[in-house]
């Protein structure tokens, strides 16, 4: 299996699945239906833990199984499951009318891939494209349009859930950008970011069933009461 | 061991409150617990200013002198606030403000959410100032939101729901740009330190190689960190959140907000300016800044001339002050890094006052709308009127009162710079605001006497403020020798001196 | 002659002149028009009747009703040793020039306007106001004439504008002391209270101006505010005729340069009264609020003579 | 003798702030707080007043540096013979105004507010005293603004009425745009000079040209006018100085605008080198616009506190036609007769600081006894306060410019300042000097007749009103108080000519000449215009003839006046059932022939309505409104501030509660940022 050892076929690997996630960020803008999402969302999350693994076996960078393992119980298992609860809990089903419609979106979801790609090409170096710290570096580009994606899907979406699943998908691009630049953050801060993230989720989700037994719907654009 | 302490004891101070079964105990737990925290936070900062610095576990947790001084005054911010919130939220008692919940919490359930989250809210920003890790400071700073979040939600009306909501939200991708540019330095550093460990993202390791950083990393770097970080600050345009949020929370919370996490922020911020203008020069870092602070500046205007309630013109203020920091930074040099510490020092201190204010005002009127106040709170208000008053006038710079001092400082620098434009338009704005402030709020405390039943009879609020205006007020005179040293060292600090 | 004589002497001269041009005036435009008018030396026998009589106060008037016949009759006779008379050194040149004359002038017909006012009637507030009024509007083309004046002789002394003439004696053709005169004269028009800007022998209520104010004065009082008002005329006469025209004045204070001077001035003055007569009796009385369109062209006028100073 | 005027001058700050503190601690008690309050204040005072001579006859040039506990800030005072002669002014009228106010302030009148008032005034003259005397910016700038602040605490003292609360507001305001204006000017002489002293600002004169000189130029124009009260920045003035209590209206009229005039004195004589010639003519323009205008206004106002105001604003406009021919003198190159106009200007700033600060203790005797400003009210006051009336007509003579007092010396060096300045030049700018005398000369007429009014109108004749009647003199302070500045608008007047060679410091300092040698002749009894030729008046030998001269009225007495008796008989009242206050011409029946005159100014309208039941020509009822255009209000101010509010209420749709909206600006900061970062 002399491929396994081939940091070539791991560069390739990466961007497949980079690619795959970056699919998976656009699909999600298209999609209305919450249960729909959150699974694309585990999805994405599921393959990013794939490319940390990868990341970590071609680099022989072991705390990257670490983190790779984190992402998937967390953002593959354990916050889609807590989401879909709550989603069933308040009975929503789709977005009925995003903030800007769906072809628009997948539109604007192209330009930022763009701004993605050229913000992402001023760091290409030539010089050290071939050594294998450049490795899925060429990610980084992925990285800053999921992040700029899940911005704008926060933008557009009117239901609280989710701005919430926008804000996790955007924090995926984060992290991709972390494990595809500098194989990860330092350990302990890793483990800090993640325990941010699960309170940040749990935090996130007792306001979005207040909001919702406050104000009897998910849609945030009722909450302007608070003006000038 | 210090370190260890100044962290320990909150945390201990929190857990101790969940814990407590009444009011009396979970009030004298964190009048105590932050009371030896003050004191801890003058020894740390005495001794910084001996050794000029102080680490513990292998540099772990690290204090210079800048976070020896945003760890005082978080310390000071934390204790006026717990002397204040007893006799406030007593008041609310009074007042039936927690039966009243949209919940129906009952009220000994609503205090403990106060008193236990609060010390998790101080360690946190603690943690910020004592962190020498930039990761772990980020990890830091979001805490200080999720601590927060159901502090702002507090009293669960509809409007604090959609406050927190906002506070939140916005404060989430702030600080998700935040851990961008985090990375990002890393990356950049990554290069040159070809390191993998912690110490990677140790500032004090950082600074010394700061100038072989990947350059264009460094600016993007930058430029996330600036928004992210100044999200968290309510620097213009990512302040939407603080009006709300400020109007909302409780008054003792929404001073802390005011004095306490924007500090934390900009700490956050000026580590990352050091590092920025350490690589690239002054011109880049001191360009965004210049905008970024003329425009929150700017924003603040329009508010803060028209305006329906006066917790949220406090809001204003703050934002108009997190401007004239970041333009005490823009402007740069010794002179502009010391201005805008000086700035912080005393917006610290004067702002809780202003909220306090505010805060016996709303609870005498049971509103923060200026259309509903008849004025004259002069009258029933014989203490928080007059003082409500000189705080307008010390917050918006009118001197004696000390903010004059470092808005002039800041002025001197600007003015010693490149460009005369932004000090100028600066003053200008600084002038409208002032306009603002003194129309609302002379109308709100002079005037005939309306006849409302006379307050400012709770010790704890009366004695909270008085003292604090004295402090104020002593300011403008004398700034204690030791203080001024500590501020000056912090200065070298941000000038990028170790 | 020591200064005291000299000013004893021109005093006395003022105040025996003063009465007789109020005098020769009246006899003059009664013979205008046609009349034959009182005998010039009419107004001093109504001095002397005036000193002799009882004197009426209104009860509702305070010491400063009673102040005021001094201060006007007092203001007036220090103005008159200011100005140079027969000879170019007036006695008290030295105390005040122009300037000083001016505001002595007003001095004296302030105390007036609050004398019309302590009365209490409506004449007198009427008089006062439209009295300041007037003079009010009337001061900048004064001032603009008599600084055309000030500059040409480089000093507001009336002496030495006096004494600059000389050598120069074809200087009143000049077209800015020409000018200048011609916004004097308005002025001296407007301030000693004739037709068209006033009437002094009208007593109806509506167009009357110097005379409401002094109506509740009787006796001496009335005596000396009668004085004192020829006095100042007397006073804005020799103003007008002295440094415009400073023909004959005698150099120093001798008999023979006095009589001549004495001489020159007499008949200057019936020239100036004669051009009063001319205006009083081709003119109609002006409505009020006419009288500051007058006052407009003499300040034009002065300050013709002005900008003519620059140009030639 | 630096120690000496440094010891009182030290001593009468102590006095000021012991008197603050005093005062504000024995709050509760009134009767107490007054003592103090006042006591202090003209202890205070004194020691000023001894320094300040001190400092002016021994031509001292002291300086102390006493570090503050404060970042950058230095306490530091330089008594100079500029800072000594306004410290004296202000010196006179505080202590004058301490005498007034112990009758004035009634303790029983209410407990609380005597102590605030106390301690207010005395921390308005401890830093007036620093204003004058400050020699850096920084510390200037502080003590500017704490001045600014204790007047505003002083205007907004009578709180509870809506208009007060207004002009205190209006006050700060335009008082802070000003100090925002100082700020710039020194910030940009700062960085000229690198340093914040004044000495500095002064030694860096000579590279101050072009650009920067006209800045610097019009901001301190601007920032100090504001406070001086010129137009059009004047409108806070007529609302806020009657707003006070009367002897705080006497302090601000007379000595707090007076800082402005300082202000300019120093910034345009030391800081600003050798001006350019419109920077000059500027000045003078502005003076003699805000003289006349001032005056015009003034007439129009039948308050007593708001007339005065008004005046306030006319006697600035003389002060400016003084330094404004002064500044061009220096450009021309004639240092004596600048001098000369400094002198004008400087000495008219005395006077009127005196007058004026008598008319508003005057008024304020009016407004004690009667509880009215408004002279449709007043009337028949002179023989129920007789001591008062005499006090306020001196001062009505002195502000009208009436020899031989005091405001006719300094006038009269105006005049002939601007006489001299025809000669200076060939350019055509020489016809403005004496045009800005002719209208000068207007001015000064139309302020006698303002005065003929305020003065007729309230004390002479029947009162007008049920409280009229019932007033009562004053008490011994209040009328010692005004008995004291009479006493001085009658000295400065009557012995102008020993009071010269004060000057002589002053114009060393600021031009570098004395002339003080040759402005007197005759032996100290004649003023002269620089050379005995020029032009002289003698105040005193006036004042003398004027005794002299009695002798003809009492000769003519003793003639003719013997056989006549005095008769005191009712006015005649045209046949008419008895004369009544009715009858009397009213204030703004006296000011109707100017409003006619003046009509294009004033825009006056007028409505009437008549009431009537069979015929309008037999009308039950008459209700007659008349108002007059305020235009900087109605054109500029308003409009401005207008616009300004709707645009921020416009832009208030930033925060329209749309967390969308929110999220969108921090994304669009971010794309546009990120390509900005990127960019080659």
């Amino acid at each position: 299996m002399y491929f396994f050892e081939d940091p070539q076929f791991g560069n390739r690997m990466i961007t497949l699945m980079a690619a795959f996630v970056l699919v998976l960020q656009i699909a999600m803008v298209g999609q209305r239906w919450l249960v729909t999402n959150i699974r694309v969302f585990a999805a994405q999350s599921f393959l990013l833990a794939g490319i940390a693994n990868t990341i970590a076996y071609f680099n022989h960078a072991p705390h990257l199984y670490i983190a790779a393992f984190l992402t998937f119980s967390l953002k593959a298992v354990v916050l889609p499951v807590v989401l879909e609860r709550l989603v069933k809990r308040v009975d929503i089903g789709q977005e009925i009318a995003p903030i800007v419609n769906v072809p628009l979106s997948l539109l604007i979801s192209g330009g930022l891939t763009t701004v993605g790609y050229v913000v992402a090409a001023s760091f290409h170096h030539p010089e050290d494209t071939a050594s294998p710290a450049s490795l899925g570096r060429n990610t980084l580009a992925v990285a800053v349009s999921l992040f700029l994606i899940g911005f704008f899907m926060m933008i557009s979406r009117r239901k609280a859930i989710m701005q919430v699943l926008a804000l996790l998908s955007l924090e995926n691009g984060l992290f991709l950008a972390a494990i595809s630049l500098t194989y990860g953050m330092p350990l302990i801060v890793e483990l800090g970011i993640f325990f941010d993230l699960l309170v940040a989720v749990m935090v996130l989700g007792i306001l979005v069933y207040r909001i919702q037994e406050t104000f009897d719907s998910m849609d945030v654009t009722k909450l302007s009461r608070l003006r000038g | 061991m210090l370190l260890f302490a100044l962290l320990a004891i909150p945390l201990a101070a929190g857990a101790l409150s969940f814990a407590a079964r009444n009011r009396r105990a979970m009030e004298a737990i964190n009048l105590a617990a932050f009371a030896v925290l003050f004191l801890l936070a003058a020894d740390l900062a005495w001794q910084v200013l001996h050794t000029r610095s102080v680490q513990l576990w292998n540099g772990f947790l690290a204090a210079d002198s800048l976070s020896a001084l945003v760890v005082l005054l978080t310390a000071f911010v934390a204790l006026v606030c717990s002397i204040y919130a007893v006799g406030y939220f007593r008041e609310d008692e009074r007042n039936h403000v927690f039966e009243a919940n949209v919940r129906g919490a009952a009220t000994i359930s609503s205090l403990r959410k106060y008193y236990s989250l609060t010390p998790l809210f101080v360690f946190a920003m603690l943690l910020v100032a004592l962190a020498n890790n930039l990761g772990v400071m980020w990890v830091a700073i979001e805490a200080t939101t999720l601590a927060s979040v159901f502090l702002i939600s507090f009293y669960g009306r509809a409007t604090s729901i959609e406050a927190a909501w906002k506070y939140a939200m916005i404060g989430g991708v702030g600080l998700s740009m935040a851990l961008f540019g985090t990375i990002l330095t890393y990356y950049s550093a990554h290069n040159v330190l070809e390191t993998e460990t912690l110490a990677g993202l140790n500032w004090s390791v950082l600074v010394v190689n700061a100038q072989q950083f990947d350059k264009t990393t460094m600016k993007l770097a930058f430029i996330l960190i600036l928004l992210g970080y100044g999200t968290k600050a309510g620097i213009a345009p990512m302040h939407t959140w603080k009006p709300d949020a400020y109007s909302e929370a409780p008054v003792p919370v929404a001073a802390m907000l005011a004095a306490a996490v924007l500090n934390c922020a900009l700490y956050g911020l000026i580590r990352f300016y050091v590092l920025t203008t350490r690589c690239l020069g002054p011109e880049f870092a001191s360009q965004l800044l210049i905008i970024f602070g003329l425009l929150s500046v700017g924003v603040a205007v329009p508010f803060v001339l028209v305006q329906k309630s006066f917790r949220r013109l406090l809001a204003y203020s703050s934002i108009d002050h997190g401007g004239i920091m970041i333009l005490g930074l823009a402007f740069g040099g010794a002179l502009g890094a010391l201005g805008m510490l000086l700035h912080l020092t005393f917006h610290s201190i004067t702002k809780p006052l202003l909220f306090f204010c505010a805060g016996n005002v709303e609870q005498h009127l049971k509103t923060d709308l200026f259309r509903r106040a008849k004025g004259g709170l002069i009258h029933s208000m014989p203490v928080s009127g007059p003082i409500f008053l000189m705080a307008t006038l010390a917050v918006t710079g009118i001197p004696p009162f000390s903010m004059f001092q470092s808005e002039f400082t800041i002025l001197r620098a600007g003015f010693g710079g490149p460009l005369l434009w932004p000090p100028i338009l600066l003053i200008v704005l600084l002038v409208a605001i002032f306009i603002g402030f003194l129309v609302h709020i002379a109308r709100l405390v002079l005037g005939a006497d309306p006849g409302l039943p006379p307050s400012d009879s709770c010790p704890w609020k009366k004695y909270s403020l008085i003292g604090l205006a004295s402090v104020v007020v002593i300011l403008g005179f004398w700034l204690p020798g030791p203080l001024f040293e500590l501020i000056r060292n912090a200065a070298r600090v941000v000038g990028g001196e170790r | 002659m020591s200064v005291v004589l000299q000013a004893l002497a021109q005093l006395a001269f003022f105040l025996i002149i003063s009465p007789l041009v109020t005098g020769v005036i009246r006899t003059m435009k009664a013979r205008f028009q046609t009349r034959r008018g009182p005998s010039i030396w009419q107004p001093y026998l109504d001095l002397h009747k005036l000193l002799q009589k009882d004197m009426i106060i209104p009860d509702t008037a305070s010491w400063l009703f009673s102040a005021t016949p001094y201060v006007v009759f007092l203001t007036a006779a220090i103005v008159s040793l200011m100005i140079p008379m027969v000879a170019t050194e007036a006695p008290l040149s030295l105390f005040g020039g122009v300037l000083a004359v001016v505001y002595l002038l007003a001095l004296g017909r302030f105390f007036l306007a609050l004398g019309g006012l302590d009365t209490g009637t409506s004449f007198g507030g009427l008089g006062s106001s439209r009295e300041m009024t007037i003079s009010a509007i009337a001061e900048p083309a004064m001032m603009v004439a008599i600084f055309t004046v000030a500059i040409a002789a480089n000093s507001t002394n009336l002496s030495e504008v006096a004494k600059s003439a000389v050598g120069q004696s074809w200087r009143f053709l000049a077209p800015s002391q020409m000018l200048a005169f011609g916004a004097l004269f308005i002025v001296l028009i407007a301030e000693t209270g004739r037709i068209p800007v006033d009437n002094p022998a009208t007593h109806l209520e509506l167009t009357m101006i110097h005379e409401a104010m002094i109506l509740e004065y009787s006796g001496p009082y009335l005596a000396l505010i009668e004085w004192g008002a020829s006095m100042k005329q007397l006073v804005l006469m020799t103003l007008l005729v002295n440094t415009f025209v400073p023909f004959g004045l005698s150099p120093g204070w001798n008999i023979s340069g006095i009589a001549t001077g004495l001489g020159f001035y007499l008949l200057k003055l019936l020239i100036i009264c004669c051009l009063i007569v001319l205006v009083e009796t081709t003119n109609a009385k002006m409505r009020l609020f006419r009288v500051p369109e007058l006052l407009a062209v003499a300040f034009i006028l002065g300050a013709l003579a002005l900008i003519s100073t620059f140009l030639f | 003798m630096n120690a000496l005027a440094g010891t009182f001058f030290f001593g009468g700050l102590l006095a000021y702030a012991v008197g603050a503190i005093a005062s504000l601690a024995t709050g509760r008690s009134g009767r107490l707080a007054r003592v103090f309050g006042c006591g202090f204040a003209l202890t205070g005072a004194l020691l000023e007043t001894i320094s300040s001579c001190v400092a002016l006859l021994a031509a001292s040039d002291a300086h102390w540096e006493i570090p503050a506990g404060v970042p950058f800030l230095i306490y530091s005072f330089r008594l100079d013979a500029l800072s000594a002669y306004f410290n004296l002014i202000l010196s006179l009228l505080a202590a004058a105004i301490s005498i007034y106010s112990f009758g004035y302030l009634h303790p029983s009148d209410d407990k609380k507010t005597t102590g605030f008032l106390g301690f207010f005034y005395n921390l308005s003259l401890l830093s007036l005293t620093a204003v004058f005397t400050a020699s850096n910016a920084f510390f200037f700038l502080i003590a500017w603004e704490v001045m600014a602040l204790s007047a505003y605490c002083l205007i907004t003292f009578e709180h509870r009425l809506e208009t007060t609360r207004r002009a205190g507001v209006l006050f700060f305001v335009m008082s802070h745009a000003g100090t925002g204006c100082l700020l710039i000017g020194f910030l940009l002489l700062n960085s000229l000079s690198g340093s914040l002293d004044f000495s500095s600002f002064a030694a860096a004169s000579p590279k101050l040209t072009g650009a920067w000189q006209s800045a610097v130029f019009l901001l301190f124009l601007a920032g100090f006018g504001v406070k001086a009260g010129v137009i059009p920045l004047h409108i806070w003035l007529p609302e806020a100085h009657p707003a006070a209590p009367s002897n705080i209206s006497a302090l601000m009229s007379g000595i707090v605008i007076k800082t402005g005039i300082y202000g300019l004195a120093r910034v345009l004589f030391e800081f600003l080198g050798v001006p350019p010639l419109w920077a000059g003519t500027f000045v003078l323009a502005a003076g003699v616009v805000s003289a006349l205008l001032g005056v015009l206004y003034a007439l129009m106002e039948h308050d007593l506190k708001r007339l005065l105001a008004y005046h306030s604003i006319e006697n600035i406009g003389i002060i400016l036609i003084g330094f404004g021919a002064a500044l061009m003198f220096i450009t021309l190159g004639h240092p004596s007769l600048a001098a000369i106009a400094l002198i004008a200007g400087l000495f008219h700033t005395l006077n009127h600081a005196v007058f004026k600060c008598l008319l508003f203790l005057g008024a304020g005797s009016v407004l004690h006894a009667t509880h009215t400003r408004n002279m449709e009210k007043l009337g028949g006051l002179i023989r129920r306060m007789p001591q008062t009336a005499l006090f306020f007509l001196i001062g009505a003579i002195a502000i009208s410019g009436l020899p031989p007092l005091n405001g006719f010396v300094s006038e009269w060096f105006t005049y002939q300042a601007l006489l001299a300045g025809f000669g200076t030049t060939d350019k055509l700018t020489r016809v403005l000097f004496p045009v800005a005398g002719s209208l000068l000369a207007l001015t000064a007429a139309l302020a006698a007749t303002c005065f003929v009014k305020a003065f007729g109108i309230t004390f002479l004749a029947l009162p007008r009103s049920q409280e009229a009647d019932n007033a009562q003199e004053c008490g011994l302070p209040m009328l010692t108080g005004m008995g004291l500045l009479a006493g001085i608008c009658v000295a400065l007047g009557l012995g102008a000519t020993w009071f010269l060679p004060v000057f002589d410091g002053i114009t060393q300092q600021l031009i570098g000449v004395r002339m003080s040698g040759e402005l007197v002749a005759a032996g100290g009894w004649v003023l002269t215009s620089g050379s005995a030729r020029g032009g002289t008046v003698s105040t005193a030998g006036i004042a003398a003839m004027f005794v002299v001269l009695s002798a003809v009225p009492a000769l003519l007495w003793l003639l003719w006046g013997r056989k006549g008796h005095r008769h005191v008989e009712p006015t005649w009242d045209c046949g008419l059932p008895g004369l009544t206050a009715e009858n009397e011409y009213t204030a703004f029946a006296f000011s109707k022939p100017l409003r006619m005159i003046f009509a294009a100014l004033y825009q006056p309208r007028r409505e009437i309505q008549a009431e009537y039941e069979v015929s309008p020509y037999y009308p039950t009822a008459i209700r007659f409104d008349s108002e007059i255009e305020s235009p900087f209000e109605e054109r500029l101010y308003g409009p401005f501030q207008k616009k300004i509010l709707e645009i921020a209420t416009w832009m208030r749709g930033i925060q329209a509660g749309s967390i969308h909206a929110y999220l969108a600006y921090i994304f669009v900061t971010l794309i546009v940022l990120l390509l900005f970062g990127v960019r080659p």
